[in-house]
């Protein structure tokens, strides 16, 4: 067991943790704003998955499978928004998350329904890897990082560069600032969906890219994420992100030590004992602020 | 210096760059009737706090009946005999009003699962001795007549009254209120007032911060100002409040 | 006006009342006997459950059309398992207490077979399933459960004798970590170390991974020249396409089950990746005048080809076979009685029959009789275990050529 | 009829317990458990091994009870000091993997393949009696106690703090006490009965596999427990019985209505789980019984 096996080990975790950190960006926004922990982003992914499936039945690329997996997955999240979560806005924030669980159902319900439970597979040439020294680099690898990299750079320069960025961090901060000013919470509340549904639609496609789309691959996106969105502190963008690569390196460079059955509980092993030793999470301090 | 009695010395607070309290030092007596006054912004929510054990400082202590209290928790203060109300009343609103004056009595045994079910007898006893005392102070507060209603649907000043004889089935020996007049209307103001003097008369100490400067001044004996984080007078009500410096700290906080 | 249509709809509601009343006895003095199809029909073996349940209704109207089993008629009442242990165990509840039936046939998954064995056992009631977990003919204490599938093992040792008709010296295996899965790998290793071979490598994998490089990369490492694969659709896609796209090993070869290795694989990762690859699957009895007979009615029901459902053929054969041990019984139809024949109707040394109505004939005529099944040739051993055939297909230009038919041989 | 409903009765009974337990944790109290499933299984297969390795049923029973409670010990304690959303979040990943665990040590659950042939409820007591009437009888007596339990511990001094620790946790330590001994315990007390229902479960359905322990059972349960009115005794029976009949009422529907497709039952299923729990979230958020503020 060589230090070349490891190196691949840990390429294969960041190409996995980026893209369990897209869908806990999402996550971790729609906590840090709406103050719940939303399970159906996975399904919100798995939508963004299909809808890029029916642009290749018209002969699209990867950049038209992105491109509208992304649109129909941030046009869904804010549907739900408007549909679900903002009569809920005033509740508790468990019968948000509850309700969150009923969507993820009944979205997953909707689409077996009509496609069925058999995978789908985007019609994308397979290419073989080029050798970087000891590491294999697939070209699909260098597909994920760029979008993932650009996709997380996008949704911070939103953060803060914009003015529509800097009020939603600030609504973050200040949940009474959101009940206060009206209006403005509205907007703010309308890009975020809209960007969290944008990052969740990413993931899907990115996964369904590497993998094949089958309508139950959002809600096996879901636990890593939470867990990575936890593990980063809720409601921490770049916590998110560095959550999703820490999981995603913790269950690769573990299986020569713990077996390939055990990989996928090595990744809440890690959560369970940061949050022994921080309960508040890794990159503790106020939300989408700081 | 007498032991039965609340010291704060050097209490220090920042939340990220923003130092809420600044050193504040006094100390009241815990049979007395004092009060605390600020203009919005001034700490006293966070000093409450952090008397009372919900939040700890980051520098300064807090003495209490002639024991330095301040690594213990807001349980093991209460235990004290250090009571608390709360700004905005949380009362336990699906039970009855009854109900939670009675969860409030300290000792239960019953508290404990396997005496509640292998002492049925001393349970009962115990039961309708803390029933009792809650019965009596309902009547003392003028809440008997809602007794069985769920605390949700009193009004805010009930809440407020329902609030104070909770902390009074703790027998505590000092109470700290938190604004008990805010959006309680004159006549149960007045009425609230009476009570706290006649519990004062019974020996219990009050440190109540509100910003009914009219009421408070008409009810306590001794009044603390406290201004961006620090004390900035203390004394006889009519005299604190004719300070110039208090004045300036009220028009400078509305400003 | 209005009143007339109600009093008329109320008139035929009655009629038709009574007359659901009247036939009901009628029927029953027609002496039926009553089967359950218990099969997948949502969940996970959703696939195949409905076509499971139209074979043995076929089969029943093939027996009804030769004037019934022992004078008997057939009435099949279907129940879904919803492939989950607990919906099978309500169904079967539902189907030996509330409509009395006296077998149970079509249980799919072995979590539903396992479940539902204790229920049919303890009511006397045989019970039929295309299962594959091997603890079935354990458990099996008082000779009511009858498999018409191949065991995982019997699926390993085909594994293993296709492995070593092709050379193959350095098998590596990669399980998906479920019954079945660990089965075939276990029964490969099981039957290739009985030859003297050894495994350079072995992996257990937890499905709905978005990578199995990891796996991968530990089984490539020890350099392989084979791996068997114990494997579904979805991971398989996966691990091939990652196993490609590495550029490592090109030249290693690939068994997988038929039912992971099919039309879809081919279309999800094209001819070149799947190029070379073994593909081995349970085959219906294809060449037996029983198929053939099977076939073309399910074709004509279902409107699709018998070999989309290599488990439509098992629960054909599961229901003739019982038609013809309750002929081969009677005319005692209890279902302890009938459960002993099937075995006699089934004997190597018999003659050959191809369907219901032959073999009733030959029955009636005092000979023993061999039914060959659909599915197989049944044989059933002394676990009540089949013995079907494997087929070795190789993937080439994006079709699925068959190559041979391999036999493990009847005990 | 009779022994089929009384095998749909068995199973509405044994997901009765759960939902008094979860009743007890969420209702009551206000913990949010998503990991009720874990608790489930944990008690099925201490219970299935117990028996099977020799002992008796009520040591079968009693340790499953125990097991259980030992499970949910530790991460009782770690709700305490986590935000209730991150409690919820982690429960849902320890009944994962809970079922890893059992996946993964076959040695001692035989894995994936399960453990097949566990003594019923009747065969485990030696006697000659239908088991599902012997599971029915104790499954009964389970419920009815679990029920006279709970109503005694409501109405106790312990019952009524932990109900003023769901309307306000800080008020409760106001009153000079620890809202986490109590939690702990109710946490500790629920998943006891969830252990004691996957027990009853082992020995009914004889056959258990870690395929019958996913997350959607939990689900299941909360929609139960939600439709019936958290913080209701009988809410959680009326709960059950409504999921029941909406369960196994779809086997009867396909009788009627051939026109669906069978195949898209499961989506069916499914989907009316989760429109359930968005709309009872959405609009009756006290369930289908209860009134507001007053439960």
């Amino acid at each position: 067991m060589g230090s070349a096996y490891l190196i691949n080990l840990a390429f294969n975790g960041v190409i996995l943790g980026l893209i369990v950190a897209l869908a806990a960006l999402s996550i971790t926004l729609v906590f840090g704003i709406a103050r719940f922990p939303n399970a159906a982003t996975g399904d919100v992914a798995t939508v963004g998955a299909f809808a890029g499936l029916a642009v290749t039945a018209t002969g699209g690329g990867t950049a038209a499978i992105l491109g509208f997996g992304v649109l129909t997955a941030a046009g869904l999240s804010l549907l739900f928004y408007l549909i679900l979560f903002r009569g809920l806005a005033d509740k508790p924030p468990v019968a948000s998350l509850i309700a969150s669980i009923g969507l993820a159902f009944f979205v997953r319900a909707v689409l077996t329904f009509f496609v069925g439970h058999n995978q789908q597979v985007y019609p994308l040439p397979i290419v073989r890897a080029v050798p970087f020294g000891p590491l294999r680099v697939q070209p699909t690898d260098l597909q994920v990082i760029a979008v993932a990299v650009l996709a997380l750079a996008a949704v911070f320069a939103l953060l803060h560069l914009t003015a529509i960025g800097r009020r939603m961090r600030a609504v973050a901060d200040n949940p009474d600032l959101a009940r206060a000013s009206g209006i403005a919470a509205t907007r703010v509340l309308v890009v975020m969906w809209l960007c969290a549904g944008a990052l969740a639609g990413v993931s899907g496609t990115l996964l369904g890219i590497k993998t094949v789309v089958s309508p139950e691959m959002g809600w096996d996106l879901l636990m890593p994420a939470f867990a990575a969105t936890i593990l980063g502190t809720i409601g921490n963008p770049v916590g998110a992100v560095l959550g999703g690569l820490l999981i995603g390196l913790a269950q690769e460079l573990s299986t020569p030590i713990v077996g390939f059955t055990y990989k996928i509980g090595v990744g809440f092993l890690v959560l369970l004992l940061m949050l022994l030793v921080r309960p508040q999470g890794l990159f503790a301090g106020n939300a989408l602020v700081r | 210096m007498s032991t039965a009695e609340l010291a704060v010395t050097g209490v220090q607070k920042r939340f990220g760059g923003v130092t809420v309290l600044d050193g504040v030092e006094f100390s009241c007596p815990a049979d007395g009737l004092s009060g605390m006054i600020g203009p919005n912004g001034a700490g006293k929510s966070t000093l409450f706090a952090i008397i009372t054990g919900f939040q700890a400082g980051d520098e300064g202590r807090i003495r209490f009946a002639g024991r330095d209290v301040t690594g213990l928790s807001a349980v093991e203060r209460v235990h004290l005999g250090l009571g608390r109300t709360f700004q905005v009343p949380r009362e336990f609103g699906s039970l009855s009003v009854r109900e939670n004056l009675m969860a409030a009595a300290p000792g239960q045994s019953g508290e404990n699962l396997l005496a509640a079910f292998l002492h049925p007898g001393r349970v009962r006893a115990e039961e309708a001795a803390i029933r009792e005392r809650a019965d009596a102070w309902l009547a003392f507060l003028n809440l008997a007549q809602v007794a069985d209603t769920p605390a949700g649907r009193l009004s805010g000043g009930q809440r407020k009254l329902l609030e104070l004889g909770r902390v009074l089935m703790l027998e505590p020996k000092m109470i700290l209120l938190d604004e008990p007049f805010a959006g309680v209307n004159p006549v149960l103001i007045g009425e609230i007032a009476g009570r706290i003097r006649e519990l004062s008369a019974r020996g219990i100490g009050f440190l109540i911060v509100e910003h009914n400067l009219a009421a408070l001044a008409a009810l306590v004996n001794h009044m603390f100002v406290i201004d961006r984080g620090r004390l900035l007078a203390e004394g006889a009500p009519a005299a604190v409040l004719a300070d110039p410096a208090v004045r300036e700290a009220y028009m400078g906080g509305a400003a | 006006m209005y009143r007339a249509i109600r009093t008329a709809a109320l008139a035929s509601l009655l009629t038709s009342v009574a007359a659901v009343a009247v036939t009901v006895p009628a029927a029953a003095a027609d002496k039926t006997f009553s089967v359950g199809a218990l099969n997948p029909v949502s969940g996970a073996g959703g696939t195949y459950g409905t076509g499971m349940q139209k074979a043995i209704i076929l089969a029943a109207e093939e027996i009804n059309a030769a004037g019934g089993a022992c004078g008997t008629r057939i009435a099949v009442v279907a129940e879904d398992t919803q492939t989950s242990p607990e919906a099978a165990v309500l169904a079967a509840k539902k189907l030996v207490e509330v409509n009395k039936v006296q077998v149970v046939m079509g249980t799919w998954s072995s979590g539903v077979t396992l479940a539902v064995m204790p229920i049919t056992t303890a009511a006397g009631v045989p019970l039929m399933n295309t299962s594959g977990a091997p603890a079935i003919s354990t458990e099996d204490k008082e000779d009511l459960v009858w498999r018409f599938q191949a065991t995982n093992g019997r699926f390993g040792q085909a594994f293993s004798e296709i492995a070593a008709l092709r050379g193959f010296q350095r098998p590596a295996t990669m399980a998906y970590n479920n019954a079945s899965g660990l089965g075939n790998t276990e029964g490969f290793e099981q039957a290739w170390t009985a030859r003297g071979g050894r495994l350079v490598s072995k992996v257990v994998y937890e499905p709905k991974q978005a990578s199995y490089r990891s796996e991968l990369q530990q089984i490539l490492a020890a350099n392989p020249d084979v791996v068997v694969m114990g494997s579904y659709l979805p991971d398989t896609t996966i691990i091939l396409r990652e196993w490609f796209q590495s550029g490592e090993n090109p030249d290693l070869k690939w068994i997988i089950p038929g039912w992971a290795a099919n039309e879809k694989l081919v279309e999800a990762l094209g001819p070149e990746v799947t190029a070379g690859i073994i593909a081995v699957d349970s085959i219906s009895n294809e060449n037996a005048p029983s198929y053939a007979r099977f076939g073309e009615a399910y074709a004509r029901a279902t409107g699709e080809p018998a070999g989309a459902n290599v488990y439509a053929a098992m629960t054909y054969d599961m229901m003739i076979l019982w038609g013809l041990a309750m002929q081969a019984s009677c005319p005692d139809l209890a279902p302890r009685a009938i459960n002993a024949r099937l075995r006699a109707v089934d004997d190597p040394t018999g003659e050959a029959v191809y369907g219901f109505a032959e073999g009733k004939a030959a029955l009636e005529a005092g000979k023993t009789i061999n039914y060959e099944g659909a599915s197989s040739q049944l044989a059933l051993d002394e676990y009540g275990d089949v013995t079907p055939d494997f087929s070795l297909s190789v993937i080439t230009d994006g079709k699925i050529v068959r190559e041979r038919v391999v036999s493990l041989g009847v005990k | 009829m009779e022994a089929y409903l009384l095998a749909v009765a068995v199973i509405a009974l044994i997901y009765t317990l759960l939902t008094l337990g979860l009743n007890l944790q969420y209702g009551f109290t206000g913990l949010i458990n998503f990991g009720v499933v874990g608790f489930f299984a944990i008690g099925a297969y201490t219970s299935g091994l117990t028996v099977l390795a020799g002992w008796p049923l009520p040591v079968g029973l009693l340790l499953a009870a125990l097991a259980a409670a030992l499970a949910s010990w530790p991460v009782g304690l770690l709700s305490l000091r986590l935000r209730i959303e991150y409690f919820a979040i982690v429960m849902l990943g320890y009944a994962e993997t809970i079922r890893l665990v059992v996946t993964s040590e076959s040695w001692l659950t035989g894995g994936v393949r399960g453990i097949a042939g566990i003594p019923s409820t009747s065969a485990a007591l030696g006697l000659q009696a239908d088991p599902t009437l012997v599971t029915f009888a104790i499954t009964l007596a389970a419920v009815v106690a679990v029920i006279l339990v709970t109503r005694h511990l409501i109405a106790s001094p312990f019952g009524r703090v932990i109900r003023a620790i769901r309307d306000d946790e800080d008020a409760v330590r106001a009153l000079g006490k620890h809202p986490g001994r109590f939690k702990v315990t109710v946490f500790v007390l629920g998943n006891a009965v969830a252990g004691l229902a996957g027990a009853l479960y082992a020995h009914y359905i004889t056959y258990i596999s870690p395929d019958q322990f996913v997350s959607l059972l939990t689900f299941y349960i909360w929609v139960a427990m939600i439709m019936g009115g958290a913080g209701r005794i009988g809410g959680a029976v009326v709960g059950t019985v409504v999921l029941m009949v909406f369960v196994e009422g779809s086997r009867f529907v396909r009788d009627v209505m051939p026109g669906v497709a069978e195949v898209e039952m499961s989506s069916i299923r499914l989907g009316v789980i989760g429109l359930a729990l968005m709309l009872l979230m959405r609009f009756r958020p006290q369930g289908i019984l209860g009134t507001k503020g007053n439960p």
